[in-house]
């Protein structure tokens, strides 16, 4: 049933859809509401039998969602920015265990400075995890992917992030398809766990392994992380035939046939750039888009098959590598390889920096006269880093810069020098 | 290069034992390199220490595969561990005990290494005549000075008085000096036994 | 379930990882003499019936006390326990009452009837006893039990000796030494009472004895020449002790003196206050910590009344004063003359001075060896002639109740290994249990019950039992006490102690065993052991 | 022969005497129900023969005992969640595992919140029969775990968590942990200055801590008392909500003690009064273990290298004195000597 409502709240009766055992909770901006709601659900019955536990930490919040999912629970929880990096050590441990949890990851920025706005270095910072992480486009989309991951985590014993912007998605209120139980109920069989605590058939989960087998550990994870290359599709596949949406899979293509000029990105910038992308065709220019929306596997075969035809590639991501450049474009270079084309990397949308489509439409524009460095960041301004660095070069110790920065802000506002 | 693997048991000092040794190598000027298998192993468990010594600078860090000596300071390992695998015809076995090659039930070792590569020395013994406590690691490295040429008795005692200092330090060379003499006396017996 | 490679691993697959190749030392179990049976002269395996008696198993306790001394109602009576005197017990808090528990079993089994085991078949061997007493008693009850036919004789007309006519009644009540004596005799003994023999020789000829057993006790009153007048009532102590027996106590008076100061001199002035005399003095030349009688005895006579002159020996006695000389201890200890006297008025003076052999019925025996008065024996208790044993008072020994039921016991095991053409090696012992060894710490803190006592002003005038019996729940409590040294008693500390299970139980009964493949020699069984059953040896090589 | 049986001492408290009554791990004398659980040829050995800790380990007996109580106590429907550890290397290094019973290791500060997941996996699945117990040394508990700790316990969720205390990170070579005593040396307390070892502090008395949340049941127990230990893994068993349980387990290792000495040093640490034996109720203090026979914090401290700049000629008796004044503080604190309790209470 369409209805107009909150991204979290169509997340949060989603999942709750999906039946999840054990949910745990502890409140980090803009992840609040789903958790919020979810609770809520939980408390009035309408969503049982689950537990619904406080915790006093994101680290207590994955480690909950481990044990529980170690003894056979349907385990979900919701984070972002600092409380990911807060629980990355139960992160890697729930993806070494092999534990079909599911997250969402409400995209933040990550401090110093502290910022609660959107981009993606939080999911960055933990893409080496071991656990798949699918990017959604928009609030169906992620509420789609919700269902999916469950059954993708649990076919597959691995767990899955679901990646959808903070705030522009998390806080947008915006019509959302909902499924029904039955449909869910008939696209996710209830979880049938490759390895549980039980009484009746004890193990040992969790051993330590030295050099003589650590190596074969990981490259065995690494197998399953292609195995799931192949899954997401066939999962996006049973979906659609039960739904009739396109949601999720490796990659969206849009309008890039015959593009000379592809823009890739992930997340709900998908949408601004398909305007754009429109607005440059309507000009002439050969361009397309391609939104990634698994970025762990990264799909380097669906990509470079994506790319294939183009001969500018520029990849608009909204988190860096600091003293190097780009990660998705990183990524994407690996499935460019041997091609002739020009990858050129934008960086966007950081701490929440609002990315107008007439920027995207600039840069696209810029691209297609080979304009575009290798690397640049959209809208940066330059006069604030120009006093900056001026700044430090005549004091070795010009204090932290972002406060600088803000002292600048604030006396330009106020039309002093 | 010359390498040297250690066997011993947690908490019998089989790491400080490959690094004197190593200490009195460079005492000497040569090169040497100490170390331990990495590994979650607890007192009284099977545990080695290697070192390694050459005449030029050692770059490689892949494990010691194939010693040139073996030390053994616990007997009790004889039939429990491997402890001579990788040692060629030509290596040098020494054993702490009171008793001789013959009488540990190792018979083939006098065929599989030549006899004056061959020494067992009451490290244990001599150690607690010296220095009061069983800990074997000076007199073992004195008798490997004896057996091997590789460093000699005076660097091992500079690196002994190094580490334990004052009288400790004089106590545990009294110990290695013993155990020289002790191994030194057996190779000339060896030595007199095949030329009459 | 296919489980994930090397995250997830099957339950106890550390098994495959013997970890006995840590090891340089190992634990073996051992078994150690428990100073008790180290001390008992009657050989007595005390520990083994304490360990039945401590769960209820009296029938069965006083099976494996009466393999080694049939007379435990007796014993529980007049032994002075030296067992409890080396009792590790009493370096925890105190001794355990071992004496009480063998009086509580044989007390039972008197109650219940419980009868010795039955003899072998018969060897056709026979053997002449001379002597009841309790060396002469036990060697019958031993020689009965190989099988040797036993003729035993005595010249008195009751059979006991010293048991009956040289302790008295309220320390041994005549019910308990008959019940005794006839549990002996009903294995088949040919009892021949009132027949002195006069030549041993003789009389094994005219029997067709195979062996001898000579036990005849030390019945003569030592006299010294103590300078007295006609009418001066003075009487030696075994002879009194032996007429009250007789029920003809001599008429003493009321103010008795006794010169003596073993357990005899105790005795014989206890009974003379029963007899209704109302002083009841012991000289004594040396001071009470070198007075040879037990202390326990002296207590006892002490509180009954009877008073000791420390220090003094007796001068003379003309019948109604006897006149005492004061004595000091030189730096050796040994007693001085002081020249000062006293006079103590008396009506009887009782001579308690020792006792001797009449080792007449051996002057037939040239080969027979006497010295100092006694018999001497080789370890199997046979005299230099071959096939004449000796034992008890006659032969070198502490001349006590219970060494006398050793020396019958070792007899007759020597009797039986002579019959039978072999050599009865001792037996190898095992070390000794020292307190050391255990590890004190697991037993339940226990004082020692005590025996009842009777009333004093009851036992003053009368021969009742003056010591009291255990009740049953106080002989449990007490055997309980025991610390097993030595021995295991499955305790199950090893079993449950142990960091790697490395201790197999093997079930009631059948202790432990170690499991070398994964013992890593740590030594937490020997040091929590109890008792001390267990040791580390190095390992071999 | 015919005494009056009133006679004799008064017996009715001596029925119950039975050689090595309750101090022993079995007794033959007892009826089989009342025996210890480790008496048993039948128990769990939830812990297996092969595993790698030191020869002496403290921890893996009292892991076993515990665990082997638990398993008991719950007729063998038991999960176990380790913290990372000594225990957790040593019991499971591919591609063995030493352990029985269902188990699960994640990391090193989360096992209270893993076993908040298994045992809502039971509840949430109507398996409340599945009882789950969290184990970690000191260091999981009193430091990296405090927090997922104290989670657990606020939320007062149904999990038993023991704690192993050998009083220092023994696993990474002996470190100090906040449940090192004072003086004690580690590898990054060593002895030199002026307070050689450990500083003097409050240290992180976790059973109290525990205490104030008000849960259910908190107790401390150690190895050299297994009845005891049994017992309040048995009451703790009984009760549902967060319970906590303080094992003191020697390390022959990190305290330079001899292997044989593990247990004599456990029972020495609680009749010194160093490591007081007592349990809670809903934060109030329900019962003590009694010293039993009293030794001065001296006998223990001997027995130990890692106090070796203590005692001896050139020792330090006035520190001896500052711990002994900690021990005496103890007693008087839960009453570890009943006339030492009266002595507190006029203060």
């Amino acid at each position: 049933m369409l209805r107009q409502l909150e991204g979290s709240r169509a997340i949060a009766e989603t999942v709750a859809l999906c039946r999840p055992e054990v949910v745990c909770a502890y409140p980090i901006s803009p992840q609040t509401h789903i958790i919020e709601a979810i609770g809520r659900m939980v408390k009035d019955g309408s969503l049982a039998p689950c537990e619904f536990i406080n915790v006093e930490s994101e680290f207590a919040a994955m480690s909950v969602s481990i044990g529980a999912s170690a003894a056979g629970a349907r385990a979900y929880t919701a984070t972002a920015s600092q409380g990911l990096l807060f629980m990355i050590e139960a992160v890697y441990n729930a993806a070494g265990l092999g534990l079909p949890i599911v997250m969402t990851l409400a995209n933040r920025a990550i401090g110093a400075p502290i910022n609660i706005w959107n981009d993606h270095s939080d999911a960055m910072a933990v893409r080496d995890t071991g656990w798949i992480q699918l990017f959604a486009e928009t609030n169906q989309e992620a509420a789609d992917l919700h269902v999916q991951a469950f059954r993708l985590a649990e076919e597959l014993s691995v767990p899955v992030m679901v990646c959808m912007d903070g705030f522009i998605l998390t806080h947008a209120v915006e019509g959302v398809d909902l499924l029904d139980q039955a449909t869910v109920d008939r696209f996710l069989p209830p979880y049938e766990p490759r390895q549980v605590l039980d009484p009746d058939d004890p193990v040992s989960i969790g051993a330590m392994v030295g050099p003589e087998a650590f190596e074969e550990v990981r490259y065995l994870a690494h197998l399953r992380q292609l195995d799931a290359l192949d899954q997401i599709p066939v999962i996006a596949d049973a979906f659609a035939e039960l739904t009739g949406r396109a949601s999720g899979g490796l990659v969206h293509p849009y309008r890039t046939a015959d593009a000379d000029t592809i823009v890739v990105a992930m997340g709900s910038v998908l949408g601004t750039i398909k305007d754009a992308v429109d607005r440059r065709r309507e000009a002439g220019d050969r361009v397309g888009v391609l939104g990634i929306t698994s970025f762990r596997p990264f799909p380097i075969a669906a990509v470079r098959r994506a790319l294939s035809g183009a001969r500018r590639v520029v990849v608009i991501e909204k988190a860096f590598s600091l003293g190097m450049g780009g990660v998705l474009a990183t990524d994407v270079s690996m499935a460019t390889l041997g091609s002739t084309a020009v990858l050129s990397t934008v960086v966007a949308g950081l701490g929440g920096r609002p990315i107008p489509r007439r920027s995207v439409e600039e840069t696209i524009e810029r691209a297609g006269r080979d304009q575009l460095t290798p690397l640049s960041f959209l809208d940066l301004d330059d006069g604030i880093i120009e006093r900056e660095r001026g700044r430090m070069a005549r004091t070795r110790r010009s204090g932290p810069f972002a406060e600088n920065v803000l002292r600048d802000l604030r006396q330009a506002k106020e039309g002093r020098p | 290069m010359f390498q040297v693997r250690i066997h011993g048991r947690g908490g019998q000092g089989v790491v400080t034992a490959a690094e004197l040794l190593a200490v009195a190598a460079f005492n000497e000027g040569r090169h040497a390199q100490a170390f331990p298998s990495f590994g979650s192993e607890r007192t009284g468990a099977p545990v080695v220490s290697y070192c390694r010594i050459d005449d030029r600078e050692i770059r490689t860090r892949e494990p010691v595969m194939a010693p040139d000596a073996v030390i053994v300071q616990d007997v009790t390992l004889i039939h429990q561990v491997d402890l001579f695998g990788g040692l060629g015809p030509d290596g040098y076995v020494l054993i702490n005990t009171s008793r001789r090659i013959a009488e540990l039930g190792l018979d083939d070792l006098d065929e599989r290494f030549r006899p004056e590569r061959l020494a067992t020395c009451p490290a244990t013994e001599l150690a607690i005549e010296h220095v009061g406590r069983a800990v074997p690691n000076a007199a073992l490295l004195g008798a490997f000075a004896a057996l091997a040429d590789q460093v000699p008795l005076e660097a091992i005692g500079v690196a002994l008085r190094d580490r334990f200092g004052g009288v400790v330090g004089e106590q545990n060379f009294a110990a290695a000096t013993a155990a020289f003499e002790h191994v030194t006396r057996g190779r000339e017996a060896i030595t007199r036994a095949a030329t009459t | 379930m296919e489980r994930p490679f090397a995250i997830t691993l099957d339950v106890g697959s550390s098994r495959a990882n013997h970890t006995g190749s840590w090891r340089v030392e190992r634990p073996v179990y051992v078994d150690r003499l428990p100073p008790c049976n180290d001390a008992c002269p009657a050989g007595e395996n005390i520990q083994g019936w304490l360990y039945e008696a401590e769960s209820g198993g009296y029938e069965a306790a006083w099976r494996v006390l009466v393999e080694d001394n049939p007379l435990p109602a007796i014993m529980g009576r007049v032994c002075f326990h030296p067992c409890e005197t080396s009792c590790n017990r009493a370096q925890v808090d105190e001794a355990v009452g071992i004496n009480a528990v063998e009086r509580f079993l044989g007390d039972a089994a008197i109650e219940h009837g419980w009868s010795l085991p039955a003899p072998a078949p018969d060897t056709g061997r026979r053997v002449l006893v001379i002597g009841a007493g309790p060396a002469g008693l036990s060697a019958t009850y031993h020689l009965r039990r190989l099988g040797h036919a036993v003729r035993l004789v005595d010249g008195a007309p009751r059979l006991g000796g010293m048991l009956r006519y040289g302790i008295p009644a309220y320390r041994l009540p005549r019910a308990v030494l008959d019940a005794e004596i006839a549990r002996i005799v009903d294995l088949g003994v040919e009892v021949v009472v009132d027949h002195s023999v006069r030549d041993v020789e003789a009389e094994r000829r005219d029997g067709a004895f195979d062996a001898v057993f000579l036990a005849v006790g030390a019945q003569i009153g030592r006299r010294v020449n103590i300078p007295a007048g006609d009418s001066a009532k003075v009487i030696d102590a075994v002879s009194f002790l032996h007429r009250v027996a007789d029920d003809d106590p001599p008429m003493l008076g009321r103010r008795v003196v006794v010169y003596g100061g073993g357990d005899t001199a105790l005795d014989a002035a206890r009974t003379a206050r029963r007899l209704g005399a109302t002083e009841a003095v012991i000289v004594y030349r040396r001071n009470r910590d070198r007075m040879p009688a037990h202390a326990e005895e002296v207590e006892q006579a002490l509180g009954e009344g009877v008073s000791v002159r420390w220090l003094a020996t007796v001068d003379r006695f003309d019948g109604e004063r006897l006149v005492i000389e004061k004595m000091r201890l030189n730096a050796e200890g040994f007693p001085e003359s002081t020249g000062e006297f006293e006079e103590l008025d008396t009506d009887a003076l009782v001579l308690a001075l020792g006792q001797d052999t009449d080792l007449s019925l051996l002057e037939g025996n040239a080969n027979v060896e006497v010295r100092d008065g006694v018999v001497q024996v080789t370890p199997t208790m046979m005299t230099h002639e071959r096939g004449v044993f000796a034992g008890g008072d006659a032969a070198p020994s502490d001349r006590t109740a219970t060494v006398a039921v050793g020396h019958g016991k070792r007899a007759a095991r020597g009797i039986d290994a002579y019959l039978r053409g072999a050599t009865d090696a001792p037996r190898e012992r095992h070390g000794v249990a020292t307190v050391d060894r255990l590890n004190t710490w697991y037993y339940a803190d226990a004082p020692r019950t005590r025996r009842p006592e009777l009333e004093r002003v009851r036992r003053q005038t009368n021969f009742e039992e003056v010591v009291g019996g255990l009740t049953e729940q106080n002989a449990l409590f007490e055997a309980r006490r025991c610390l097993s040294c030595g021995n295991c008693f499955e305790c199950d500390n090893c079993f449950g102690v142990c960091p790697d299970n490395a201790v197999v139980k093997l079930g009631a009964g059948q202790r432990y065993e170690f499991n070398y493949d994964f013992c890593k020699g740590c030594g937490i069984c020997v040091r929590e052991c109890p008792c001390g059953a267990i040791e580390m040896v190095p390992e071999r090589i | 022969m015919s005494h009056d049986p009133t006679d004799a001492p008064a017996l009715d408290q001596r029925v119950h005497f039975y050689q090595v009554g309750s101090f022993a791990v079995g007794n033959r004398l007892l009826n089989a129900d009342d025996r210890t659980v480790q008496s048993s040829a039948q128990r769990t050995n939830s812990i297996d023969s092969g595993h790698r800790a030191c020869q002496g380990c403290g921890e893996a007996l009292g892991a076993r005992y515990a665990l082997d109580a638990a398993m008991r106590a719950t007729n063998g429907r038991l999960l176990a969640v380790n913290a990372t550890g000594c225990l957790e290397v040593f019991s499971t290094p591919y591609p063995e595992t030493s352990w029985r019973i269902p188990w699960l290791h994640s990391l090193f500060g989360n096992a209270p919140a893993v076993a908040t997941g298994v045992s809502a996996a039971m509840r949430v699945k109507g398996r409340e029969d599945v009882r789950v117990v969290a184990q970690a040394g000191d260091g999981g508990t009193v430091d990296i775990g405090f927090g997922t700790l104290s989670g657990m316990f606020e939320r007062n969720d149904d999990v038993l968590f023991i704690c192993y205390d050998n009083e220092g990170y023994m696993n990474t070579g002996v470190q100090r942990s906040a449940a090192t005593p004072p003086a004690a040396r580690t590898a990054t307390t060593d002895v030199v200055g002026d307070e050689p070892g450990n500083p003097f502090g409050q240290g992180k008395d976790l059973p109290r801590i525990a205490m104030a949340h008000d849960i259910p049941y908190v107790a401390t127990a150690t190895v050299a008392d297994l009845h005891d230990l049994e017992r309040k893994v048995e009451r703790a068993m009984s009760l549902r909500g967060a319970r906590y349980l303080h094992v003191f387990v020697p390390c022959p290792l990190g305290w330079g003690a001899a292997s044989n000495e593990t247990i004599h040093l456990a029972r020495l640490a609680q009749s010194t009064g160093l490591f007081p034996v007592f349990e809670a109720e809903r934060g109030v203090v329900t019962n003590v273990l009694p010293i039993r026979r009293w030794s001065p914090v001296e006998e223990y401290l001997t027995l130990q290298r890692r106090y070796a700049h203590l005692v001896g000629p050139r020792g330090r008796p006035d520190i001896v004195a500052r711990l002994q004044a900690i021990a005496d503080a103890n007693v008087v604190r839960y009453g570890l000597l009943p006339d030492e309790r009266n002595d507190g209470e006029d203060d």
